[in-house]
């Protein structure tokens, strides 16, 4: 439980904390972005460069932006009425409370009987590259198809109707 | 004698840590690999602006500055005294936080960005395997900057032009990245300092850059439109175009805030050319064989400062781009190029070497450059605009 | 190909550019202060009054007719017409301006006040160089620096001097003659009263 | 307290956070950004049994993770599309609103 | 087989055809119907004599008197019910008879009827009944016969009725037609149970008959559970319907009354033809009712003949005596008529069919002429009936007087000229030789007395001293208007009638006198002629037998009769009509009694009648509580079970199935909400699942 891991992940829980209670959207996605470097910061810390740098890339760089011009679009960047109903609240902040709870539980439960491997095992992008021209080729192909179908779906989707038909 | 000026800063900080205890070892061998960096870029920065205006006055047939010290050489000083100076004007409605973080993301993003740029040899912060990677990861973090910058100061200009310069990033952070996944693919690592050992070589008195080969040259153009386009700069500057949106997302920023914006886009800049130059100008290596006893540093930088010059000379001349045009060249021009010359690449690399890999690799390059552009124009994209009303 | 009409634009500027260092009238930028280019006559900037003779109280000709208040578009002029009344060039008793204010941030240099003026007594100025530190105070400027000598407008305003000075030599010119007569039947002293005040020497012919 | 069960706890407390925001929000967007940050407890997940586990050098744990930015990717950017569509249509984010589709 | 034989139907039909013309014409169509009914009478008349000469031609050539003619009506199971006509002389007399007085009465009745307005409708009546009448002699078959007895019957209370406004008359009907029903009823029971024992209900059917010899010998075999063989049984039942039809003495109480229809109808039906039904009924089955065990000989008689015979001697003395008290002109003959049915009865019983038989046919002869001269002398009285006001009657009307003499003397058998004596004279003459007792001789002879004095009290009163017509007395019970009086045309002074009425009388009163010497013991043609026998002309018959001292014996006594009705009432004739009746004076309580019909009608109604009320208020109340109270608590209990089907069927039935439907679409609406559309709603969902799975994972793993 070194002194990095517990300041990044009270930076990641402080960030994601935020996202989710802040009013103005925004700043939501804003402390997301934090949540998320910090996140990729432990990635890092964990020895998965490629999925750190891949997670910056993809989620700070992309998502991120993408969900602010979501906001910018939907004119939801105004201060958002009040929470509404607190029973309303109150559940969900309950129910996700048991969930972690019982998580939790089983993460204590569950790690004791595991034998914990120290040695830092190395990932390095030539072995990530190898492992997914051979071990992962299909997973790959289909993940091409996937994005390329998501690619064009989401800009039919997001497509404004008129553009098209002129 | 040469290697010790070419390795003068390494040994140099090597002494420096002789007097470092050892707890603190590794903090100072950080701050001391990292603060040069921080002083050479932005006085660099401090010299391009300089070159940048008296370049720009000559080519358009006036004298730029002269006012400050002889030849206008103290103008940075003065422009860095006239920010400070200047008040430091927030609106009232802006979102003081975001308005406040928003520069020093955008300068911390691009300083972290010389992180993997081998200065020289054996001249880099930090040697990550997956360095060019961490380049574009990190680079990506800007336009979240732009965006905070224009969104939280409230002002329709600065939001419509955080807007759009983000869309045009976006949509020229694809073609950047796929030209420099030639190289990867070619070098075959993603580390910069693997990929410049890769064009260290020399055949005869010819270097094994990168550019010297048809995808590569194509990758390099590609990667410099790409690095304008990300860093807003001249025929893709539409988002601070003065005669339409005023200044861009910094309209609200005044005083030092404006500074650091400035400061943020000259090193996202250099961080781009440098990339450039890392990737396909074989990074510190001479460029003759004959050279290299010169020392690599000054390589670098030459080179940096010889694309500092082009920057500013296609400034100079290339009119401003229309919103549409610009994302129509990125999505219908650049992405599929780029794509093809990775294809390119990949002939390249499995055909045998010599002459005929040459024809077929340039001429599939050549004729896909061809027909893209002339589906451009026969899309009518880049004709002339006709106002139906403002006729 | 796509790229020719760049390429020819990088070569221009490139000749722009080592060109100016060789070919010096690629250079037309005047280095302001140091050098300055030779002043158009008809370059006009903000107006000022005319006397005549020396003394600028006496040589005034402003007759506060306040015409070019009225015409004035930006409203930048301000008249006190005063109480007495002193002789103007012609001998004739004629009121003057106590106050005479023109607001040079607000004037727009358009050149009315002169056309309107019956008696030649505003002009246009041709200095620009009239910055000062304070926003308000420093822009307004009074009847005393308004007021400046016919010669100076000769100077400046050459020909137009000219023909203004022409014209007020052959009204006086008349005037002497019809006082001259009426005069030689009063005492010459009425002659006398005429002629105490600017006397320029230009005015004389 | 191994250093995994540290991951694990902090990977499980990012996804009830997520869950929580997920539902308590209103706004459609959020409960995406919930969403997603319940995905990435997960791929924490991923690399912490990566690290920590058995044999890393099958790289699953870091293969799967890849895998799973790269779909979450697709699927935030497919979400707010679909969240602009309506939002275009109903001219609200409002997730009480859009219950065109209860029973 | 002989045309007339087959076409015996005809006589009947043709009047009946003539009834159902005049029945469908209109009202005023007065001439239309008198002519149809008398010229459809006149054709039967003519028929008749035909069969009578063709009857007679038999007997001249020897064959069988007995002709048959049969026909099947209707199939039911394997057997054929057929019905048929037969012609014997027994039936040749009663057309002949029928026929001839129903003209002459039709003829009358034109006269009689001519103010009335309902004309056509008096005649189509008695057109029916003379068919009616016709169809009863001919008939071969039990059945037939008693259908058109029962025709018969509708006809009598038709015609009793036919002034149905006058609520007497109406009353008269219904009594009439009751009682000849109480009568018909055991004959109806004989002819089943006859039916039921001979198989057949043909009376001669060449052998099969239930007349023959083999059916007779049958039924005499049969012997019922009282004793009594079954021939005497259904001779007995049958014989009922007899004492119902023909004013018998337990049945006769609606004879009387029934004198309030016209007298045409009086003399037609109550005299000559409808009451002789009974006697000819009885002459029809006499084989039936002689038959008995033991030696087929002639001596001993059947039980049923003796009970005939003593029916008619009670009777015959019974009527007589209340003839003698009555003051209604038409009731004295109903009366008498009574009594000589009685007689005829008793002639049967001892005598045979043809001492009967005579009686019945010189009876319909001077009865129907005493009944037409007495509708002559109401008719003359604008409708007067009473014979206190009326009197000196004999000069106003001497056709009248001289025709109602003759048929007076004939009634009371006055020695040699008139036939009464000589048909009663057999009778007499029988019962005498009759070896069960004598009762019946001595009863008859104070009948044949008192009948020759009640007659002499009547003619006196009518035809003898002065007219009392004129004293217009208040007080009289029966003064009433008779509606005889009421379409008179004013004239309050009686006259003779009109020729139409008289020249019926002139004829009938000459039969009268001559009809009696076909059967004198000298020359008994007739009884020859019913016997099927040869009778020699031999006036030595008078002395053989005993005939003679019964002759002189009947004589004196119808002398004597006539001297004691001459003695009170000739003598000196009553002056005023409230002066009490000479013999009333004598004997008042006896008198009156006997002028109350020795209130057999109070008794009957006493009894019978108050039975009759009672058992009706019994069956009524029987009726209301018992079976309507059944009937009631069945439906009761049927609308019980429906109600408690209907509330099943609403209540279980249906709230069952609409409850049923109600929880599933409450359910559903349970189960809707859970898609609110909410999303978070839906993640919460998920989460829940999530922990559970967890918890559940974990308990299971134990660790």
């Amino acid at each position: 439980m070194t002194i990095s891991f517990l300041l990044l992940a009270a930076i990641t829980i402080a960030g994601t904390a935020a996202a989710m209670s802040l009013r103005n959207l925004v700043h939501c996605v804003l402390a997301l972005t934090l949540g998320l470097v910090g996140l990729a910061a432990l990635y890092l810390q964990l020895g998965a460069q490629f999925v750190g740098f891949t997670q910056i890339l993809v989620y700070v760089g992309a998502v991120a932006i993408l969900a602010v011009f979501a906001i910018m679009m939907t004119r939801s960047a105004e201060p958002t009425e009040p929470h509404g109903s607190s029973s309303f609240q109150l559940s969900g902040a309950l129910i996700a409370g048991i969930v972690f709870a019982v998580l939790a539980w089983a993460v204590s439960s569950g790690t004791k009987a595991l034998q914990v491997q120290t040695l830092q095992p190395e990932a390095s992008v030539n072995q990530i590259g190898v492992a997914l021209m051979h071990g992962f080729v299909l997973p790959l192909e289909v993940i091409g198809l996937l994005l390329t179908a998501a690619l064009i779906g989401a800009g039919v989707l997001a497509m404004d109707e008129t553009r098209g038909a002129r | 004698m040469p290697e010790i000026i070419d390795q003068i800063f390494v040994l140099s900080k090597h002494w420096l840590l002789g007097y470092v205890p050892a707890g603190l070892q590794p903090v100072f061998s950080a701050l001391l690999s990292v603060v040069p960096v921080l002083i050479a870029f932005p006085l660099l920065f401090a010299i391009t602006t300089v070159l940048e205006r008296k370049g720009l006055g000559r080519m358009q047939n006036r004298y730029g500055p002269n006012r400050t010290g002889p030849f206008g050489i103290l103008q940075p000083m003065a422009d860095g005294i006239k920010s400070l100076t200047k008040e430091d004007i927030i609106p009232r409605t802006a979102d003081h936080l975001v308005h406040l973080l928003a520069p020093l993301l955008l300068v911390t993003a691009s300083f972290l960005v010389y992180a993997v740029l081998p200065i020289g040899r054996n001249m880099v912060i930090a040697n990550l395997n997956a360095g060019v990677l961490f380049f574009f990861a990190v680079g990506s973090m800007v336009e979240l900057a732009v965006f905070m910058a224009g969104w939280s100061s409230r002002s329709k200009y600065s939001l419509l032009g955080a807007m759009r310069a983000i869309a045009q990033m976006i949509s020229y952070e694809m073609p950047l990245v796929l030209a420099s996944v030639v190289v990867i693919m070619a070098a075959g690592s993603l580390s910069t300092v693997a990929i410049v050992n890769m064009q260290a070589s020399y055949t005869g008195i010819w270097p094994h850059w990168y550019v010297f080969t048809p995808w590569g040259l194509t990758g390099f153009v590609i990667f410099l439109i790409a690095a304008t386009a990300e860093s807003n700069r001249c025929p893709f500057d539409l988002p601070e175009g003065e005669s339409e949106i005023i200044a861009g997302y910094y309209i609200e920023y005044s005083g030092f805030k404006f500074a650091l914006f400035f400061l943020g886009e000259y090193l996202g800049m250099f961080a781009t050319s440098a990339m450039a130059i890392t990737l396909f100008l074989g990074g510190w290596a001479a460029p003759f064989s004959f050279l290299t006893w010169i020392p690599s540093y000054v390589w670098f930088f030459t080179k940096l400062l010889t694309l500092i010059l082009v920057f500013i000379w296609i400034r100079g001349t290339l009119p401003r781009l229309r919103m549409d045009q610009l994302m129509n060249f990125a999505w219908k021009f650049m992405l599929p190029l780029s794509l093809i010359n990775i294809f390119g690449a990949g002939v390249w690399h499995y055909m045998p070497a010599g002459l005929l890999r040459w024809l077929v690799v340039t001429l599939l390059v050549v004729v896909s450059c061809i027909s893209l552009s002339r589906g451009l124009r026969r899309g009518k994209w880049f004709h002339v605009r006709t106002y139906r009303f403002a006729a | 190909m796509i790229g020719e009409g760049i390429l020819k634009g990088l070569a221009e500027t490139a000749r722009n550019f080592f060109g100016s260092y060789v070919n010096k009238d690629r250079l037309t930028t005047v280095q302001f202060p140091e050098e300055r280019l030779p002043q158009i006559e008809a370059t006009r900037d903000f107006p000022f009054l005319v006397y005549d003779g020396t003394d600028w109280q006496q040589g005034l000709r402003c007759v506060s007719c306040q015409i070019c208040e009225k015409e004035c578009p930006p409203k930048c002029i301000y008249i006190e017409k005063s109480k007495d009344k002193k002789p103007d060039a012609t001998g004739k008793p004629q009121s003057y301006p106590t106050t005479f204010n023109i607001d040079i941030s607000v004037c727009m240099s358009c050149q009315i006040c002169v056309e309107v003026c019956p008696f030649d007594a505003i002009k246009m100025d041709v200095a620009f160089e009239l910055s000062t530190d304070d926003r308000f105070g420093g822009l307004l400027l009074n009847r005393e620096q308004l007021a400046k000598s016919n010669e100076y407008y000769n100077k400046i305003h050459p020909t137009e001097a000219a023909a203004v000075d022409a014209a007020f030599a052959e009204e006086r010119a008349k005037a002497e003659a019809k006082a001259r007569q009426a005069a030689e039947a009063k005492a010459a002293a009425a002659a006398q009263t005429l002629t105490p005040g600017a006397g320029e020497t230009t005015r004389v012919q | 307290m191994s250093p995994m069960s540290g991951y694990l706890l902090l990977s499980a407390l990012l996804f009830s956070i997520g869950l929580a925001g997920a539902l308590t929000r209103r706004n459609a967007i959020l409960v995406l950004i919930g969403i997603e940050l319940m995905l990435n407890a997960a791929n924490l997940n991923f690399i912490a049994f990566w690290r920590y586990g058995p044999n890393p050098e099958a790289l699953t744990g870091v293969m799967f993770a890849i895998f799973s930015i790269s779909v979450a990717a697709a699927e935030a950017a497919v979400g707010l599309s679909i969240i602009l569509a309506v939002y275009r249509h109903s001219k609200t984010t409002n997730l009480d609103k859009m219950n065109s589709m209860k029973g | 087989m002989n045309w007339i034989v087959q076409n015996l139907w005809l006589v009947p039909a043709l009047p009946i055809l003539a009834a159902g013309i005049s029945a469908l014409a209109k009202r005023k169509s007065r001439v239309l119907a008198a002519s149809l009914a008398i010229g459809s009478m006149a054709i039967s008349f003519l028929l008749s004599l035909w069969a009578f000469a063709h009857v007679l031609w038999l007997r001249n050539h020897g064959e069988a008197s007995l002709q048959i003619f049969d026909f099947r009506w209707f199939q039911f199971g394997n057997q054929w019910l057929s019905l048929g006509w037969v012609l014997n002389p027994l039936t040749a007399v009663m057309l002949v008879m029928v026929t001839f007085v129903g003209l002459l009465i039709f003829i009358y009745s034109v006269g009689y009827m001519a103010h009335d307005e309902n004309f056509t409708r008096f005649f189509c009546f008695l057109a029916l009944f003379a068919g009616a009448m016709l169809g009863v002699v001919i008939a071969n078959s039990l059945l037939l016969l008693f259908m058109c007895w029962e025709i018969v019957g509708l006809t009598s209370y038709l015609l009793i009725g036919f002034w149905y406004s006058n609520p007497k008359a109406a009353a008269a009907g219904k009594k009439a037609f009751i009682v000849t029903r109480i009568g018909d009823i055991p004959f109806f029971l004989g002819m089943v149970w006859l039916y039921g024992q001979s198989g057949t209900l043909l009376f001669y059917n060449g052998g099969a008959g239930c007349l023959e010899p083999s059916a007779i010998n049958y039924l005499v075999a049969q012997t019922t559970t009282i004793g009594i063989c079954a021939a005497t049984g259904i001779a007995l039942l049958i014989f009922c319907g007899a004492v119902g039809k023909s004013g018998q003495f337990p049945l006769h109480v609606w004879l009387p009354d029934a004198m309030e229809g016209p007298t045409p109808v009086s003399a037609l039906i109550h005299a000559a033809t409808m009451v002789a039904a009974g006697v000819f009924l009885v002459a029809r089955v006499y084989p039936l009712m002689s038959a008995h065990a033991g030696i087929a000989s002639v001596l001993t008689t059947s039980t049923a003949l003796q009970a005939v015979t003593w029916v008619g001697s009670i009777t015959a003395l019974f009527g007589a005596l209340i003839a003698v008290a009555q003051y209604d002109i038409k009731r004295i003959l109903a009366y008498s008529t009574v009594s000589q049915l009685g007689y005829m009865m008793m002639g049967l019983g001892v005598g045979g069919v043809s001492v009967g038989m005579f009686h019945l046919i010189t009876h319909a002869f001077f009865k129907s002429l005493l009944f037409l001269g007495a509708g002559s002398v109401i008719h003359g009285c604008s409708g007067e009936q009473d014979i206190r006001r009326m009197g000196g009657l004999g000069r106003l009307m001497p056709v009248t007087f001289a025709t109602y003499a003759v048929g007076m003397l004939a009634l009371c058998g006055f020695p040699l000229l008139f036939s009464g004596f000589w048909s009663k004279d057999e009778i007499l003459h029988a019962a005498h030789t009759w070896n069960i007792s004598q009762a019946p001789f001595y009863m008859g002879a104070f009948a044949a007395l008192l009948t020759a004095f009640y007659m002499s009290r009547q003619v006196f009163y009518v035809f003898g001293g002065k007219s009392r017509l004129a004293e217009e007395t208040a007080d009289l019970s029966h003064s009433l208007a008779s509606p005889d009086t009421t379409n008179h045309h004013g004239s309050s002074a009686p006259h003779e009638s009109p020729a139409v009425m008289t020249i019926p009388l002139m004829i009938l009163s000459v039969f009268a006198l001559l009809l009696g010497f076909l059967g004198t013991p000298a020359w008994p043609w007739f009884q020859s002629f019913l016997e099927d026998t040869q009778a020699p002309l031999d006036f030595s018959a008078f002395s053989t037998g005993g005939m003679l001292p019964v002759m002189l014996s009947s004589s004196v006594i119808v002398l004597l009769g006539l001297t004691i009705g001459w003695w009170f009432y000739g003598r000196k004739p009553i002056e005023s009509v409230d002066a009490p009746d000479n013999v009333g004076r004598l004997s008042p309580s006896i008198f009156s009694a006997l002028g109350n019909a020795l209130y057999f009608d109070a008794i009957y109604g006493a009894t019978f009648v108050k039975l009759n009320t009672q058992l009706s208020k019994i069956s009524d109340w029987l009726d209301r509580w018992v079976w309507n109270g059944a009937v009631q608590t069945v439906t009761q209990i049927v609308f019980g079970f429906a109600y408690l089907d209907n509330f099943l069927d609403t209540h279980v039935v249906n709230s069952g199935f609409d409850g049923g439907c109600q929880g599933v679409s409450r359910s559903g609406q349970i189960l809707s909400l859970l898609q609110a559309g909410r999303i978070q709603r839906y993640l919460k969902i998920v989460a829940g699942a999530l922990i559970v799975f967890t918890i559940l994972l974990l308990w299971k793993a134990k660790i």
